[in-house]
């Protein structure tokens, strides 16, 4: 009744089975579609997606780990994206600065979020819904106030540097990066690193964790769960705001639309790696590369050319295909062991949960 | 119902209709009741009404359902099609949208219990299948309801006033409060929504549970596609692109709990009912959709803050009532 | 129809692609349009992809996609007029031809080549006027259009506003009603509200977006009221209703013509026949009101608005050598 | 030779990691009642499990009385196929549909039909008749989330008598509740197996074992160490020797100092809470136990929720360490005035069931991990925990095993263990030993000891009167929320229990007129 060894252990997590599938279909179009590598039209625009979507996913992460939801993080993304807007085409104000500005916007509204869900106990899924349904309503007014064509359009310098330049710009003695890296994943890199040892090995982290487990034992294990409750939704505020910043570098202008694709998106990649919505279970990485397979599903098809109504259509099916993969090889991981009852069902909120676990037909 | 009691949550919200319904119809000098007003106010709350049942059952049992716009979409695309283009009758073509949506349903359903993928995911995929077919259908074209005038008639027939679809969204309320409550299936499936362990211990199979609410959940987004084609002016890929917020909103506004087990349909009624009375008023005073959509945000927190308060009121007079019964301090003095 | 450089050579290396912004009834012209392109001028190859879904970053990501699989001419109808300008300067870093066709981007800068579009203020302010003729030059209209925060939506505002301010007053102008394009039910529920509402005193509508003309169409005509209803673009459903009068005039625009004629010049810039004269020009693709007298026969005015396009390219637009 | 009512021959099952049963055989006969004996995560609640279809066994056998009277094989797939054939069973843990009344959650499994729905008026009625019969008076139709734990599990004897059942499976039915409610549910157990059904009862107590019981059957480890055997032949020591697989020597209980310091570590005088407490005063010294009994109900869970800032003190005085204070949450509690508090409902409150070993005990002691910026070592953090695991003897798999595969008791020392890592000064137990085997209560009195003798202030709160007159120095009593009285510990049982029952009785009696609860459970507990 040993440890498995810490490869086995991995081998067995959904990560393992995302990089798998992502190496398959990388392959597979390298193979068929060799334009794939083309670095500065596939790779470096694929990849940009991927930096904005993984903070996205991350963002949605950061509020299941208290098993609560954040259905406003595209109008949260907005509301950053404006300030910063704003900042720059307002107030004249440097790069950072109007950055700085974005993110705290971002934490102020979810701190609100997270405070009012603490406050009155209402589920977050509710109170997220009412968030996101205030901002659709404040964004547009503002960027219409304030703006002609309703958009932000001032750049300030390193604007497109951060949103659209490649390490092919960053050269040193002559040599110069890859084309196909954009200079985004740099804070991304960053964003995940942070994140990832928030969870791993602080306090703070394992606090959350704990909270989205059970609430109630969370409490009387001493753990200051309404903080908590705030300080997810904060985080998530602030990391929506990072990825409607990103975005609104990489497109060029501040708009109200900004995370309009965001809500799904932003629960795909959690989901697909791993975290559970129950909370309690979270994984910085799977969170990436469950985005980073959707995305490449994506391109792929783009590459062929498919048209819309064959794009929609594949997107579902491999998605399913590619997950009931993983179900088939955890099934045979069991098979001669069935697996037991599920544990008792975690008391946060859980909006959705796939039946538990019956016996396997032999 | 014979136990029914209405719950604080739906008492809240009649009280937001009543009052919302009194004022707009001051506000509009009366025209809120006009045969006009009263017709086109309650043609509109049929297809919010279906969604949200259909949402709700999907997590009465502790799933959600993603498709169910893609599901009314394509439901309702087929059907246009096959009327307009393979000349199929209205009286056929009726039927298209239920079949298209029990089946979606039942193959959510039985994704969700066969592959064990989170429903979440499960549906997601199948929306986004569905969007694709449903474009496929109809491209960018619409299809218009000449096609089936049979049909259109149905979508504007009136009984004393009220629009006969919204009697046919009412009566599809009242088939599955019934449902849930008189009939072994529907217990069993809040059973599983509740606790899914204790139900697996009951001899319940939440499997079963889970492709019933799907199926069901499919089949009231059919009738809300039947609904929709009968009172649409023409079908084209847009159609269910709205619905997944609404569906949401209805039945949690209406005070079911996203963790599974409990039903309310009165207050899913209510609550599309509220949501119909915005919309209203934004027409009534001619708001940017900016402000209703601050409008329904601000009636959502309050609805919710209000009952939580009233629930903390109705603790703490318990607290006090038993404080009460215990026995006097000078008493328990002479007891030792 | 007759092409000016048909024979021309090195056309065929050109591959053009039309890029629209999302699935909507007004591209589905450009599909032939670009067909017939391709074998009139001989080019390498035409395409059209509308997987973009009303979403710059994917717009963004279909026309890098094909920029990877060697197209290297771009007709593109922007998602954000804020934000497309971007793209148009990332195609011409890399040397590749570009157009904004049917929208161009906000502001006095198009990075494109040229810009070959309805001027949808224009547009917008004949329907406006054709309404407020039908109405008679006075009574109550209602404007409704969709997404509000759409530069376009609000060159369409402007245009409805200017034909509504030239009556003097005796036509007032209610707020606009926006965002209501999003689908068919929201447009269909907007104006069934809005009938039920303001219908006794409303006497014109203008639709400059297609769910609402739709809805606005079929709600008129049952309601039986005295409502004159003009709507934007030509799509059989509309044209169905100016034919069974429930709508009284449509402002068709030329989606053929800046698809073919457009292909065309891009073609020769592609191929560097030609270079811009003005580059970043903006060319009005003209529009068309559509009666019930014209509805059978405004389509040979429009194609012959589109030959007319095609010589002034030749004539004005483009610096061949 | 009779037929035997159910048979299992040879079950075993296994769990990733664990081999929980193997070849485990047990034979019931009708007309009896069968132990079945082990110490904790021993496998009896595997066993039944894999008896009533919710694990289908790797291995091995299941035979019913077939159609014609001999035994039979028979395939139990689900539930429901195990209900059908006869068998009835009560969980270990709680199993309601917390949405629905007490009459639905007994006909849950055989709802009552008319004319094509579920006739409601019916199922009330059995559901009535069928609690009648068990002596419990419930309004069928009251919400069972309103019901105590004890309550509930009343209504879950209900349902497994609800359909025809000739074999029951009670899996630690006594567990948690009194002693009053333990006899109720014994005189139905008899009357059972006098009509001739046949029942496995399985429980740490083993006083009610021999009370009540005919046979044993003991597993250790997932094996059967004994088998169907006659419990007369067999002494209560033998038993537990045989359960521990050593001679477990008897308790003896010591010699305790008197404490050190008489300045009270945690004093309430005169204390009224929102929950309904009224002039509760209390005091405990360092290096003193004192018991808090009563009858369930009595409102010393909610006391001591109020200590550690769960309700509200509304009148009267907290002091901790001679300073009045005013305690807002269990943070507080814990980190500012080293007060610790061990919950009674394990499985809701207690432990982290989705999370591991380690993240569940060190939760606690997180903030004084924290090193450098506010990063906690992982080897600090497993070295502390191994510690503890090592001294409450928990059986784990490894650190990272979830909390929810553990056996009950084994649940219920990591949430003990969690409070003893934080080392606080006052630590308040509330129902510490539900359904922990004797070698383990054992232990862990000496842990209380030992904690005592440190210095340690504790406040037990236990419904188990054995238990509080072995372990407390002093035993205060509580009913209906107020103290009806204190006692300093002879810890001699006889004596001591007399007097208990007389306090609450006397208690009770002198507020007749405020309508006596509870009052008859108050005379049954002596028994
Ligand atoms: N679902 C499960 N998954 C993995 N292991 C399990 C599961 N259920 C039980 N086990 C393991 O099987 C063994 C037997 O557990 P079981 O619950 O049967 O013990 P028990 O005898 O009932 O103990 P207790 O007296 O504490 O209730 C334990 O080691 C436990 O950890
Ligand atoms: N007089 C009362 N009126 C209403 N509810 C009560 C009353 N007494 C207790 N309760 C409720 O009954 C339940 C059981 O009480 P609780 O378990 O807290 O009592 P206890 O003294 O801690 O008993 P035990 O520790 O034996 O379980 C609690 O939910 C409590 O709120
Ligand atoms: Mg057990
Ligand atoms: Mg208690």
């Amino acid at each position: 009744m040993s440890d498995r060894p810490a490869v086995v252990r991995w081998l067995a997590t959904p990560r393992f089975v995302l990089i798998a599938i992502i190496v398959v279909l990388v392959a597979v179009l390298t193979a068929v579609k060799p334009s794939f590598l083309n670095g500065a039209f596939v790779l470096a625009p694929l990849i940009t997606s991927i930096t904005v979507f993984t903070v996205v996913g991350l963002a949605q992460m950061m509020v299941l780990s208290i098993g609560h939801m954040n259905i406003a993080v595209g109008q949260m993304a907005a509301f950053g994206a404006m300030a910063s807007g704003i900042s720059f085409d307002l107030f004249a104000l440097p790069l950072a600065a109007g950055l700085l500005l974005g993110l705290v916007a971002g934490a102020a509204i979810g701190a609100l979020t997270g405070w009012i869900i603490a406050r009155t106990g209402v589920n977050s899924f509710i109170v997220t819904l009412a968030m996101s349904f205030a901002l659709l309503g404040l964004v547009p007014t503002v960027y219409s106030a304030l703006s002609t064509g309703s958009a932000f359009v001032v750049k300030p310098e390193g604007f497109d540097l951060l949103g659209r330049s490649s390490f092919s710009s960053v050269c040193l003695a002559g040599w110069c990066g890859p084309a196909a890296i954009p200079l985004m994943v740099v804070p991304v890199l960053v964003v995940m690193a942070l994140v990832g040892l928030l969870y791993q090995r602080t306090r703070w982290g394992r606090e959350l964790l704990l909270t989205g487990s059970n609430v109630t034992a969370a409490e009387l294990s001493g753990i200051p769960t309404a903080r908590r409750i705030v300080m997810a939704h904060t985080l998530s505020g602030t990391l929506a705001a990072l990825a409607g910043i990103l975005l609104a570098t990489s497109i060029g202008s501040f708009t109200p639309s900004i995370g309009d694709e965001f809500m799904l998106q932003s629960f795909v990649g959690p989901i697909l790696g791993g975290t559970l919505l129950a909370g309690g279970y979270v994984s910085v990485v799977g969170t990436f590369l469950g985005i980073t397979l959707t995305l490449v599903i994506r391109k792929g098809l783009e590459l062929f050319g498919v048209g819309i109504e064959t794009l929609n259509v594949l997107l579902g099916v491999i998605l399913l295909v590619a997950l009931s993969a993983d179900r088939v090889r955890e099934i045979r991981l069991r098979r001669g062991r069935a697996p037991g009852s599920a544990p008792g069902r975690p008391s946060g909120s859980t909006p959705d949960r796939t039946p538990d676990a019956e016996e396997v037909p032999a | 119902m014979t136990r029914a009691r209405l719950g604080s949550q739906s008492i809240t919200l009649i009280a937001i209709v009543v009052a919302g319904t009194v004022l707009l119809g001051i506000a509009s000098g009366g025209d809120l009741f006009s045969p006009v007003g009263i017709r086109t106010f309650f043609q509109f709350l049929a297809v919010p009404i279906l969604i949200g049942l259909a949402q709700m059952i999907t997590v009465a049992v502790g799933q959600l359902n993603l498709a169910v716009g893609a599901i009314g979409g394509v439901a309702a695309a087929l059907a246009a099609v096959l009327m307009a283009d393979l000349g199929v009758p209205p009286l056929i073509g009726a039927l298209v949208p239920l079949a298209v949506g029990a089946l979606a349903g039942l193959a959510n359903g039985w994704l969700v219990v066969l592959t064990r993928i989170n429903g979440f995911i499960v549906t997601l995929a199948t929306m986004t299948i569905l969007l694709g077919a449903q474009y496929a259908l109809v491209g960018t074209r619409t299809v218009s309801a000449d096609n089936w005038q049979p049909l259109a008639a149905v979508g504007r027939a009136t009984v004393l006033g009220v629009p006969l679809i919204f009697l046919a969204a009412v009566a599809a309320a009242v088939v599955v409060a019934l449902a849930s409550r008189y009939t072994r299936s529907g217990r069993r499936l809040l059973a599983s929504g509740d606790n899914p362990e204790a139900a697996r211990l009951l001899g319940i199979s939440n499997d079963r549970s889970v492709v019933l609410a799907h199926t069901a959940s499919g089949l009231l987004c059919g009738v809300a596609a039947l609904v929709s084609l009968a009172a649409l002016p023409g079908v084209n890929q847009s159609v269910g692109g709205d619905w997944l917020l609404p569906s949401f909103a209805a039945p949690i506004i209406g005070g079911v709990s996203l963790t599974g087990g409990t039903v309310a349909v009165l207050g899913t009624v209510l609550a599309a009912t509220v949501v119909r009375l915005v919309d209203t008023a934004r027409a009534e005073f001619q708001l940017a959709p900016a402000w209703v959509n601050f409008v329904i945000g601000a009636v959502v927190l309050g609805t919710v803050a209000l009952d939580r308060v009233r629930q903390v009121r109705a603790e703490r007079r318990r607290g006090a009532a038993r404080a009460q019964d215990a026995p006097a301090v000078d008493t328990l003095e002479a007891a030792r | 129809s007759s092409g000016g450089g048909a024979e021309a050579t090195g056309l065929d290396t050109v591959k053009v692609a039309l890029v629209p912004g999302g699935p909507h009834p007004y591209f589905q012209p450009w599909i032939a349009a670009a067909d017939q392109a391709k074998t009139d001028f001989g080019l390498g190859d035409a395409t059209f992809n509308e997987t973009a879904g009303w979403d710059q970053t994917k717009e963004n990501d279909v026309i890098n996609s094909l920029v990877a699989n060697g197209y290297n001419a771009f007709g593109v109808f922007g998602v954000s007029p804020t934000d497309i300008n971007s793209t148009f300067q990332n195609l011409k870093q890399n040397g590749i031809a570009s157009a904004a066709l049917g929208s161009c981007p906000a502001g006095d800068v198009n990075d494109a080549d040229f810009c070959l579009s309805t001027d949808t203020e224009a547009a917008a302010y004949k329907a406006a006027q054709a309404t407020i003729q039908a109405m008679g030059g006075k009574g109550v209209l209602a404007h409704l259009t969709g997404v509000n925060v759409d530069s376009n939506t609000q060159r369409r505002i402007a245009g409805v506003k200017k034909a509504v301010e030239e009556t003097n007053g005796a036509v007032t102008l209610l707020p606009d009603v926006t965002d209501i394009d999003t689908d068919i039910t929201t447009a269909q529920k907007a104006v069934a509200d809005l009938l039920a509402s303001k219908g006794s005193e409303i006497t014109g509508i203008v639709s400059t977006a297609y769910n609402p003309a739709v809805a606005a169409a079929t709600a008129v005509k049952e309601s039986g009221l005295p409502i004159s209803l003009v709507a934007i673009d030509d799509d059989e459903t509309i044209l169905a209703a100016i034919e069974d009068g429930s709508v009284y005039a449509t402002i068709a625009q030329n989606p053929t013509g800046q698809a073919y004629v457009g292909s065309y010049a891009l073609a020769k810039l592609a191929s560097k026949e030609c270079t811009m004269a003005d580059p970043g020009a903006i060319i009005d693709s003209g529009s068309f009101v559509v009666t019930k007298e014209n509805v059978a026969t405004y389509d040979d005015e429009r194609t012959a608005a589109s030959e007319q396009l095609m010589k002034d390219f030749d004539a004005d637009h483009l610096v061949c050598s | 030779m009779t037929v035997p009512a159910l048979e299992a021959r040879t079950i075993s099952k296994s769990f990733p990691g664990v081999k929980a049963l193997d070849a485990v055989s047990l034979t019931m006969l009708p007309g009896s009642v069968h132990a079945l004996l082990g110490e904790n995560g021993a496998g009896k609640s595997t066993l039944i499990k894999a008896l009533t279809g919710v694990h289908r066994p790797d291995g091995g056998c299941i035979l019913l009385p077939g159609a014609d009277g001999r035994p039979a094989e028979v395939q139990l797939t689900d539930p429901a196929a195990a209900r059908d054939a006869g068998i009835g069973v009560v969980h270990q843990e709680r199993n309601v549909i917390r949405g629905f009344t007490v009459a639905e959650n007994i006909v849950l499994g055989r709802m009552p039909r008319r004319a094509g729905r579920i006739d409601w008026a019916r199922a009330r009625d059995e559901a009535a008749a069928c609690l009648a019969q068990l002596e419990v008076d419930l309004d069928p139709s009251t919400p069972i989330a309103e019901l105590s734990s004890a309550q509930m599990q009343l209504v879950e004897i209900a349902r497994a008598l609800f359909t025809e059942t000739r074999v029951l499976l009670l899996d630690e039915p006594t567990a948690s509740i009194s002693a009053a409610e333990s006899d109720r549910l014994f005189r139905v157990v008899d009357r059972l197996r006098d009509e001739g059904a046949s029942i496995l009862f399985v429980s740490h107590k083993l006083e009610e074992v021999y009370a009540h019981c005919d046979t044993v059957t003991v597993l250790r480890d997932g094996r059967s160490v004994l088998e169907s055997q006659p419990l007369s032949a067999h002494s209560h020591d033998e038993i537990v020797d045989t359960m521990v697989g050593r001679a477990l020597g008897s308790l003896t209980v010591p010699d305790r100092p008197a404490p050190r310091s008489s300045a009270p570590a945690l004093e309430l005088t005169a204390v009224t809470t929102t929950a309904g407490h009224h002039g509760v005063s209390l005091s405990v010294r360092p290096g003193e136990i004192v018991g808090l009994y009563g009858l369930v109900g009595a409102g010393r869970t909610e006391l001591a929720r109020a200590i550690v800032g769960l309700e509200r003190i509304t009148a009267g005085e907290l002091r901790v360490e001679g300073v009045p204070t005013r305690i807002r949450s269990v943070r507080q509690a814990l980190h500012r005035h080293g007060i610790g508090y061990v919950t009674e409902n394990r499985k809701e409150e207690g432990v982290f069931l989705e999370q591991s070993i380690t993240r569940n005990v060190a939760v606690t002691v997180w903030p004084e991990l924290q090193r450098g910026p506010g990063l906690i070592s992982a080897r600090r953090e497993r070295e502390l925990v191994a510690r503890f695991v090592d001294e409450l003897d928990i059986r784990i798999s490894s650190q990272n095993q979830l909390a929810g595969r553990l056996s009950g008791g084994n649940q219920q020392k990591v949430s003990l263990a969690k409070w003893l890592a934080a080392s606080p000064r006052i630590l308040i137990i509330d129902e510490p030993t539900i359904g922990i085997d004797l070698r383990t209560k054992r232990s862990f009195y000496e842990l209380i000891w030992r904690l005592a003798d440190e210095g340690m202030a504790i406040l037990l709160i236990s419904s188990d009167l054995a238990e509080m007159i072995t372990l407390a120095d002093r035993i205060a009593v509580m009913d209906r929320f107020a103290i009806a009285g204190e006692r300093t510990n002879s810890h001699e049982y006889d004596s001591m229990s007399q007097e208990i029952i007389r306090l609450i009785h006397s208690h009770a009696g002198s507020h007749a007129e405020a309508g006596a609860v509870g009052t008859e459970e108050g005379i049954d507990v002596a028994g």
